[in-house]
């Protein structure tokens, strides 16, 4: 039964990964990354590893999410201006 | 079939996210399929280090030898990985601002400055 | 493995699917809220981890994860207010049910613990959870300053 | 190379690389198995020197060298940012106009900055004895400080955010670990060893000789560069714009 | 008094803390101040490494933290001092020296309320090269690995301003990243078939357990890729010549005369402590590997080497086919090779950094590193000219130069067949830079047509001076001759090649003493070579119509297409043509 909450963590992990990969819009795929962050730290609660799975929320749930999405903001105020100008 | 599937999926992971990495028309994409592919060193990390029926090595709230533990080498070295992806991923996140404010694009297939 | 073990797996196999699935398919205001579910979902998962793996310790996970979650929620509603104002989130049902399932977990915790400092613990990462997850749909629902960080 | 053949060469690679390891994946000890040699010692002694953490035996005792390296690519990182994101002769900052924030989101963020600030202390300061430590507390602090974006706005953050304080924070931290392994080079034995305090009480804040030490330089290092890192990052996004053509050097 | 063992690991926090301490003092520190810290905290550290090099005989080893092993383990972390540890820690530390006394005053500005962020990233890098350099330990390895990556990247993309500085920097960084988590994939693979870190402990343990299969086999493919990533080895050396090309001067001088150098070294030494054993990959496969990537890699640098008119990257590509000699020295797998290659990467990080110095100083008087956009404007710079030119004939090997007598020393140990690839290899690099000489410094022949060609020139690159160069400032002119005077040392100074070969076969596992010395073949050959280059490069001044051939390297050109996707494609075949080029010892094992 064990196993089966393994096999379960593992199977969203991966199923989230494909995912993230798949989501071709970078403020989609910063979604997938935070589900992913948190998938990941499920896991690795469940391989009796928290000392992992802290650092890993810290930095998969906010820190990096917030950075791409700052990224894209960036990049889309970018455009919006060169837009306009043109 | 338990005792290979997070290998598999750790190399599933990687794959996957190499293909992301390949295909992507968006830098910011592309840094996100690489964080993909570190996910599958974390993954690959810490089922190395499982132990059935054992659980973390830390005695907070345990009696040291009351119950098996699972390796803590490969939980540090997870760790260390962990930062290092972080880090990894803002610097490069910094260069893509860069390169969208210099070339006006952040599509791979537009950028065509270096070549030959 | 053990009846909270087992609730949480339960949990995570039908919670988790409905949020990767909401995450990964659909329109982007179906998206955000399958993000917030995912953390409303995953901390209460947590905490019955911990008390299926009988190791207080774990609590910690969770109540960073409680934290977090919602602030990562509020960023995605603050940078992303612009295309949620045109098109407001959907699906805010589950998040409700995740809630009341969060409720349920700690009250549940919370009486195995019996009363002391892990009991505090507890009930404060109860209230991280539940308030950051309304605070967080409501923010996704009602949306973020639409003008935010414009320009004067 | 066209995308086909780009596809191509992929799906060639790809296959051979997953064949090799699937077929390396098949030869793996079971996973679950029962043998971890390193991991057996260093739980070992991470006992026999009183940390009740192994993993924060591992990073800042056993293997605190690879520590050292860690959170210098993360100082380096940090610096490279803030070196990659200067604002250049083309640019110029623009005040962002206050923003109106729902009333519950407010109120949420100023209640939950305080505890939020508390539990990521608690982390680092745990860090020898439960899940947690210096890179996991940091983060959570610095995080936390950002609250204060989403519940007010960005002149609310700017206020408390002095970034050149930050960033001699980030320095110091760094010099700091650094300093602690150098006197176990001044005292005669060897770089970063672990013999120059008391290994104090198993189980309390103090156990560990320079386990704490070094776990707090850590935080403080991870809390001050991931603060920097945001604020480039949001000094882009939300400050710095680019001059419009025709109006060089006017920025400041 | 310590034992120097302990000193080991200043070699890395000495660097670190300096750089610390400059981003401490922040906006405090001027200018002036902050260059000669970081001067001076690099020449402490390379007098270390010095001083420990001399030392390292029998090799020092450290345990990080005095983890000592007890019964023959340890929870520790292994620093090796051994020759070829320290020379590369002694190369890293006077390279990143020559450097920053280079770019004294050399940046137009440096980021506001940030001037010790230069030095201090300088440093970094410096630091983390010497880690790499003396880590015993394979994780160890990877952390130092990423950190100097992750310098290399900023500094690489540090003028932010310039379209391509900022597109090459990350093409570095996205490729180098995917290689480092192979790296660290296959570390990975090791410690789940071991549970050790240390080398020469996972080394024992594969051993132990019996003939290799298909885990050893993944991991060693794994591990390689990483280190031939940073090797830019063919296929993964796409990133190398985006990368080199655009970074500012003196970081083109260390990334080309030490970064890449150490891909090569940590093939050589993880293949030695690892994988050498009955348990690891048989000899006669890696030996079949690495002389199938070093010959493609050499062919392909030089003749990609030879189309350029980007001087820069003309420079990078040369790196590209120099380092492929390298990777078939180390694959011929005796001592008297791995001796001469080592003394080959020394003289050639003196040449290829003067070389680059050199360019530095066109570009920041000309505002521009193309070669037919130059034609002839260099004459004013006599001093440079010269420089230039013995730079050039240096790295066609011409005795005494410490190139000349590296490669002598490999083409002997590798046999005839490939003694005529070096000498080719060799002549066609420096035949191009030959050419570049004669055009640019003594306006040569013709000036060249204009081809609309697949390629990128080197026009419209910005000065990396505060304003165009009137004059050359001595520092900038004194460090080349000094670099071309140490890579003429390793080849004339007496002892010295000598004490080069015995510490490099006293680390490797044979023990088998050979006496390094010019020999009358060596001699002539490397004459042979310097002379056919002189004869391509006037064969080539002479004409007007564009470089012969130039129709069949087309196709080789448009490989190197500056998309990330394809390099990362690349990446994978290469990681397979790797398992496929290991895979017959493995099966019969």
């Amino acid at each position: 039964m064990n196993d089966m909450l393994i096999a379960v963590t593992l199977l969203l992990v991966a199923a989230t990964a494909t995912a993230a990969v798949a989501a071709r819009d970078p403020v989609r795929q910063a979604l997938v990354l935070a589900v992913l962050g948190v998938a990941l730290a499920l896991l690795f609660t469940v391989l009796q590893a928290p000392d992992v799975a802290l650092s890993q929320l810290a930095v998969g749930s906010a820190l990096t999410p917030l950075l791409l999405l700052l990224s894209v903001r960036k990049v889309r105020r970018r455009g919006r201006r060169k837009g306009r100008t043109e | 079939m338990m005792s290979v599937l997070p290998y598999l999926v750790a190399v599933w992971i990687f794959l996957a996210g190499c293909y992301g990495l390949a295909t992507s028309r968006n830098l910011i994409h592309a840094v996100g399929c690489l964080a993909v592919c570190q996910a599958a060193t974390y993954v690959l990390l810490i089922a190395v280090g499982y132990r059935d029926g054992a659980t973390a090595p830390v005695h907070s709230d345990i009696e040291p030898g009351s119950r098996p533990l699972v390796d803590p080498v490969v939980q540090a070295l997870a760790l260390t990985d962990v930062v290092v992806g972080a880090t990894v991923t803002a610097l490069l996140l910094a260069l893509i601002l860069q390169i969208s404010k210099r070339h006006g694009t952040v599509d791979p297939d537009e950028l065509s400055e270096l070549r030959g | 493995m053990n009846g909270w073990t087992v609730t949480a797996t339960v949990a995570l196999a039908g919670g988790g699917a409905a949020a990767v699935w909401g995450v990964a398919t659909g329109p982007l205001r179906r998206r955000v809220v399958a993000q917030n579910l995912s953390t409303t979902l995953a901390c209460p998962a947590l905490l019955l981890l911990a008390q299926g793996y009988r190791r207080p310790s774990y609590v910690d996970v969770a109540l960073v994860l409680a934290l977090l979650g919602p602030i990562g929620t509020l960023v995605f509603a603050r940078l992303l207010a612009e295309d949620l104002h045109e098109d407001p989130p959907i699906g805010l049902t589950l998040t409700w049910v995740a809630v009341a399932f969060s409720a349920a977990v700690v009250a549940a915790v919370c009486a195995a613990t019996g009363p002391g400092r892990a009991m505090v613990k507890l009930l404060v990462t109860g209230a991280l959870m539940i308030s950051g997850s309304l605070v967080a749909s409501r923010a996704l629902a009602r949306g973020m300053p639409k003008g935010g960080d414009r320009h004067e | 190379m066209s995308r086909r053949v780009r596809l191509w060469l992929l799906a060639l690679g790809g296959a051979g690389l997953a064949a090799l390891l699937f077929a390396a994946c098949l030869e793996l000890p079971g996973f679950g198995g029962d043998r971890h040699p390193y991991g057996e010692r260093a739980v070992r002694e991470s006992l026999a020197r009183r940390t009740a953490n192994a993993v924060s035996s591992v990073n800042f005792d056993q293997r605190a060298f690879d520590t050292m390296g860690e959170m210098t690519i993360l100082f380096a990182a940090v610096l490279g940012t803030v070196v990659l994101l200067r604002q250049t002769r083309d640019e110029h900052r623009a005040q962002p106009a206050p923003a109106h924030v729902a009333p519950p989101v407010r109120r949420y963020a100023l209640i939950t900055l305080p505890v939020a600030l508390l539990v990521g202390l608690y982390v680092v300061a745990h860090g020898q004895l439960s899940p947690g430590g210096g890179f996991q507390g940091g983060v959570v602090a610095a995080t936390a400080l950002h609250l204060l974006y989403l519940g007010a706005d960005y002149r609310a953050l700017e206020r408390v955010r002095p970034v050149g304080l930050y960033e001699v924070g980030d320095a110091l931290g760094t010099s700091a670990y650094l300093v602690l392994g150098i006197a176990g080079v001044l005292a005669g034995t060897a770089f970063l060893a672990n013999t120059l305090l008391p290994y104090g009480t198993f189980n309390t804040l103090s156990s560990g000789g320079t386990v704490p030490l070094l776990n707090a330089a850590v935080g403080m290092e991870v809390a001050c560069a991931a603060v920097v890192l945001l604020a480039r990052f949001l000094d882009q996004a939300v400050e710095i714009e680019e001059n419009a053509v025709g109006t060089e050097e006017s920025g400041e | 008094m310590n034992h120097p063992s302990h000193l080991l690991p200043l070699l890395v926090a000495g660097p670190l803390l300096g750089a610390a301490l400059l981003v401490a003092c922040g906006s405090r520190l001027p200018r002036a101040a902050a260059e000669p810290v970081g001067c001076a905290v690099s020449a402490a550290t390379a007098a270390l490494a010095i001083h420990l090099a001399l030392q390292s005989s029998p090799p020092l080893v450290e345990w990080v933290g005095d983890w000592v092993p007890r019964d023959g383990v340890s929870v520790g972390i292994v620093l090796v001092g051994d020759g070829p540890a320290l020379g590369m820690a002694a190369l890293a530390s006077l390279l990143t020296l020559a450097a920053l006394a280079y770019s004294w005053r050399y940046f137009d500005e440096p980021p506001r309320r940030h001037t010790g962020s230069y030095p201090a990233l300088m440093l970094l890098f410096q630091g983390g090269m010497c880690g790499f350099a003396i880590a015993g330990d394979l994780f160890n390895a990877f952390v130092f690995f990423e950190l100097m990556s992750v310098v290399a990247y900023a500094l690489t993309g540090h003028r932010v301003e310039e379209a391509r500085a900022v597109q090459g920097a990350l093409t570095f960084g996205v490729v180098n990243s995917l290689g480092a988590y192979a790296l660290l994939m296959g570390i990975v693979l090791l410690y789940a078939r071991t549970g050790e870190l240390a080398m020469t402990q996972i080394g024992r343990r594969l051993d132990a357990y019996g003939p290799p299969d298909a885990l050893v086999l993944a991991a060693f493919v794994l591990v390689l890729t990483g280190f031939l990533v940073k090797a830019a080895a063919v296929p993964f050396h796409f990133w190398l010549p985006d990368a080199h090309a655009v970074a500012p001067t003196p970081v083109c001088m260390l990334l080309s005369g030490v970064m890449v150098e150490l891909g090569v070294y940590g093939v050589w030494r993880v293949y030695g402590d690892v994988f050498a054993g009955p348990g690891g990959i048989p000899a006669a496969d890696l030996h079949r590997a690495l002389l199938v990537l070093g010959v493609l890699t050499s062919v392909v640098g030089a003749v990609m080497c030879w189309y350029q008119r980007h001087i820069k990257r003309l420079l990078a590509y040369s790196t590209v086919a120099h380092t492929g000699l390298f990777l078939i020295g180390v694959g011929v797998l005796t001592p008297a090779a791995d001796g001469g290659v080592a003394l080959y990467i020394l003289g050639h990080a003196g040449v290829k950094a003067a070389l680059f110095a050199c360019t530095g100083i066109v570009l920041d008087r000309y505002g521009s590193v193309d070669e037919h956009a130059l034609h002839g404007r260099g004459r004013e710079l006599r001093g440079v000219a010269v420089l230039f030119l013995v730079g050039a004939l240096g790295l066609a090997g011409l005795p005494p130069f410490g190139t000349a007598l590296g490669k002598a020393l490999t083409e002997e140990a590798a046999g005839p067949a490939l003694t005529v690839l070096f000498v080719l290899v060799s002549t066609v690099t420096a035949g191009a830079v030959l050419r570049v000489a004669a055009r640019v410094f003594f306006g040569l022949g013709p000036r060249p047509e204009e081809h609309a060609a697949y390629e990128t020139t080197g026009a419209g690159e910005r000065p990396e001076t505060r304003r165009r160069l009137k004059r050359v400032p001595d520092t900038m002119s004194a460090v080349p001759a000094l670099l071309l005077a140490a890579s003429l040392a390793v080849g004339v100074a007496p002892g010295f090649a000598a004490a080069v070969e015995h510490s490099v076969s006293e680390a490797g596992s044979a023990g088998a003493f050979t006496s390094a010395h010019w020999t009358l073949a060596g001699v002539l050959l490397g004459l042979t070579s310097t002379l056919l280059a002189v004869a391509l490069a006037a064969l080539a001044v002479t004409r007007r119509e564009g470089l012969p051939g130039g129709a069949w390297a087309g196709p080789l050109r448009r490989l190197q297409s500056g998309h990330i996707g394809d390099y990362v494609a690349w990446l994978l075949a290469g990681a397979a043509l790797l398992g496929a080029l290991t895979l017959p010892g493995v099966i019969n094992g």
